[in-house]
């Protein structure tokens, strides 16, 4: 597990060219595999752990009959085959969604109060870390995100026009930035999220611990500050927008090997 | 009273290694909050670890320790089974104590 | 049973199993600080002093730290030593504020090598300084931090 | 080749019909469901939703990224026309500042997200995409360097008729990148308000002045 961790780092840099670039590309691999040991993120899978079981909210439950879309129950396998659609709700949901969805059902929560919460506060903190247990729980599975419903098929495509969506104060879209291989800003590397990016990259690599910030990032939230940076207005937590998104890097994604919960700089 | 930590201790050709997370902001006491403010310092000053009983381990730390700290050490002896205490505390007088039995 | 993973005990706060770590206040623990010799020196040589030096480079001593770091906020570091005897370790940042990170008390029976995560303002040298049968060995190595990002 | 796979694909068509799946929507309907989905945007501090209308250089370029096809000519001559027509010039002629500040300028990202309090004082982004001093190591690379940009394309002297074309270019990219390049990738950085006219000065200068470490 940890080798081939080491090997995802190396992989991530060899994209910087020149003598002086990669040395500085391997000091940071090197830096990167050191890291593996440890990542806080474990913290936060705990917590989750700890909260899926626990009864909690109105309702006193827990959510150990939550179905992410493997039947009630099954956490083991669910995090590589979201967002999917749910016929009890009639949506396409990712994994943020899906949970706001059981703690309503199950445990009695306000949804939408919590989707407005803000980041790392309150309930929202608590769903992050229930996000980062279940994401655990396929670690080294590989994506398989469905597309046999047709609303499935609809987000894809919903998904692509938002990606390649230019707008804003600084005609941005996604595609700016993740449209091409071996791109750069700064220093940091740019997966390309138009194709498969490979094991680990990408979709394939959040929920992650941020050392930078000591934050625990759910893809909800890499989405969110995504569209900060990309001058957008906020996209609504567990929106379609970003449920379309995660759907197009799904599917994109298929077969890539999940590394969540990872450790990011 | 802070969170759970995440500890490991695993014995193997006569040596029990531990890993340990410890969920704690290890605020510097340099950075301002959005109002300006300073932000004072929180840290933990100091983590003690015992293998049954006798001290195995311990550690005096600073600021300069980063965020959800990390620690990892190895002693002599320990059995599967056997109980790790780790415990710290830090500058504010809080503390925590988690058990976990070597593997 | 939801503790399978980890077989948690929840001790917080009891005096019982730890006479050492009881809860303190405030005040105690900034008297504690001030009896931390080292951590309030803010200069490599000041810290140095306050521990006792740090004695003669040696390669039984081991400081390990990545060429380059990434995100200066967590900077992976060890500290071994190989010398028989070694009671205490030391790791140390030169450009830090207060050079001095951690300080460990190796009782008999514990291997001295330790590893734990450090906080790096710039670009700097890190000390690993130990105390072996009484005497003070050190060992260092340059890690240069980056800076990235989009500011945003 | 593009033919054979083409074929390949009519063939997974036909095979998905078969199998009764419900018919695959026009490209005009999942445009109407994106509408929909863009509903999911919310106005925040000064990045109100407004910000997702697209002018019509944006909502061409997205089109023919979704239809992975370039533009037709036709269709890229009209942007870039419109575009350069757009193109603010300096009020008072002058069209360099002082590098100095334009490589602070450089250097910066901020500005403009809904964290910002003012529309005012923001970045130029341009170290994020642009290799531009020998110095700074920490440079993006979806953009072309800029270094030696001035020194590569022969201007010693910026306030020589000989450089007015390669001045006159270097400030309408800035301005408006889409003006030369339809559907560029680069903010149009005077055009949407993002940098001042003072701002583009700085920069001009930090890419043609002689004395900028840009050409060094």
């Amino acid at each position: 597990m940890k080798k081939h961790l080491v090997l995802l780092a190396f992989a991530a840099t060899t994209a910087v060219s020149g003598a002086k670039a990669d040395s500085i590309a391997a000091g940071i691999a090197e830096y990167r595999a050191m890291l593996q040991d440890g990542n806080p993120a474990e913290l936060f899978e705990m917590s989750g752990e700890e909260l899926w079981t626990t009864p909690r909210g109105p309702k006193n439950a827990t959510l150990e009959k939550c179905d992410l879309g493997k039947g009630p129950g099954v956490v083991a396998g669910a995090f590589v085959e979201l967002p999917r659609y749910f016929a009890d709700t009639g949506r396409v949901q990712d994994l943020e969604s899906r949970l706001l969805t059981c703690m309503e059902t199950l445990q009695g929560f306000d949804s939408d109060k919590i989707a407005k919460t803000s980041y790392n506060k309150g309930e929202q903190a608590n769903l992050r870390d229930l996000a980062t247990y279940v994401a655990g729980q396929s670690r080294e599975l590989r994506f398989n995100v469905p597309q046999g419903h047709e609303k499935e098929r609809d987000m894809y495509e919903v998904g692509k026009r938002l990606f390649y969506l230019r707008s804003g104060t600084h005609d941005f879209s996604c595609n700016t930035c993740h449209g091409e291989k071996g791109k750069r800003i700064r220093l940091q590397d740019l997966p390309v999220l138009s194709s498969n990016p490979g094991d680990g990259i990408g979709f394939a690599a959040w929920p992650a611990y941020r050392v930078g910030n000591g934050q625990m990032w759910t893809m909800q939230k890499r989405l969110n500050d995504c569209y900060r940076q990309q001058r957008f207005p906020e996209p609504d937590f567990a929106g379609d927008a970003t449920i379309a998104l995660g759907v197009y890097m799904g599917v994109n994604a298929k077969g890539a090997m999940s590394i969540a919960p990872a450790i990011k700089r | 009273m802070g969170k759970p930590m995440r500890i490991r201790a695993k014995a193997s050709n006569g040596k029990t290694n531990v890993r340990a997370l410890m969920a704690h902001p290890m605020e510097g006491g340099q950075r301002k909050d959005g109002s300006g403010n300073l932000i004072p310092a929180h840290f933990i000053t100091d983590v003690e670890a015992t293998h049954n009983g006798k001290t195995v381990l311990k550690a005096q730390w600073s600021t300069a320790v980063s965020q959800n700290p990390y620690l990892s050490f190895t002693f002599d002896g320990g059995a599967a089974g056997d109980k790790i205490l780790l415990s710290w505390k830090d500058n504010k007088g809080d503390s925590r104590t988690d058990e976990v039995a070597i593997k | 049973m939801k503790t399978t993973r980890r077989e948690i005990l929840k001790t917080t706060g009891a005096l019982g199993t730890l006479v050492s770590l009881g809860i303190i206040t405030a005040s105690q623990a900034q008297a504690a600080a001030e009896s931390r010799p080292g951590f309030a020196s803010k200069d490599l040589a000041g810290a140095l002093q306050a521990i006792g030096g740090k004695g003669s480079e040696s390669d039984k001593v081991k400081v390990s730290a990545p060429d380059i770091a990434e995100n200066g906020a967590v900077v992976p570091v060890g500290a071994a030593s190989e010398l028989p005897g070694t009671t205490d370790m030391w790791v140390l940042v030169e450009k830090n504020p207060t050079p001095l990170a951690a300080g460990f008390t190796i009782p008999a029976g514990t291997s001295a090598d330790v590893d734990l995560r450090v906080k790096m303002g710039q670009t700097s040298d890190v000390y690993a300084v130990v105390k072996a049968n009484g005497q003070l060995y050190y060992a260092k190595k340059e890690t240069k931090v980056t800076l990235g990002g989009c500011g945003g | 080749m593009k033919k054979i796979k083409l074929s390949v694909a009519l063939l997974s068509l036909a095979g998905g019909l078969v199998a009764c799946t419900p018919m695959q929507k026009s490209s005009a309907e999942y445009d109407k469901l994106t509408a929909e989905a863009l509903k999911s945007f919310h106005s925040k501090g000064i990045a109100k939703v407004e910000r997702l209308q697209q002018d019509d250089s944006n909502r061409l370029c997205s089109q023919a990224d979704v239809a992975g096809q370039p533009l037709d000519a036709a269709t890229a001559k009209s942007i870039e026309e419109a575009n350069f027509k757009a193109i603010q010039w300096p009020s008072d002629g002058k069209f360099l500042g002082d590098w100095k500040v334009g490589n602070k300028i450089a250097a910066s990202g901020k500005g403009m997200t809904w964290k910002s309090k003012t529309t005012s004082n923001n970045g130029g982004n341009c170290y994020n995409c642009h290799q531009i001093t020998k110095e700074e190591v920490s440079y993006g690379t979806l953009g072309p360097s800029l270094y030696n940009f001035g020194k590569l394309r022969g201007v010693t002297d910026p306030n020589s008729p000989a450089a007015k074309a390669m001045v006159e270019y270097t400030w309408g990219k800035i301005w408006n990148a889409r003006a030369y390049n339809a559907c560029s990738s680069m903010p149009r950085a005077g055009h949407n308000g993002v940098l001042t006219e003072d701002q583009v000065r700085h920069l001009v200068a930090l890419l043609l002045d002689p004395k900028s470490p840009v050409n060094q």
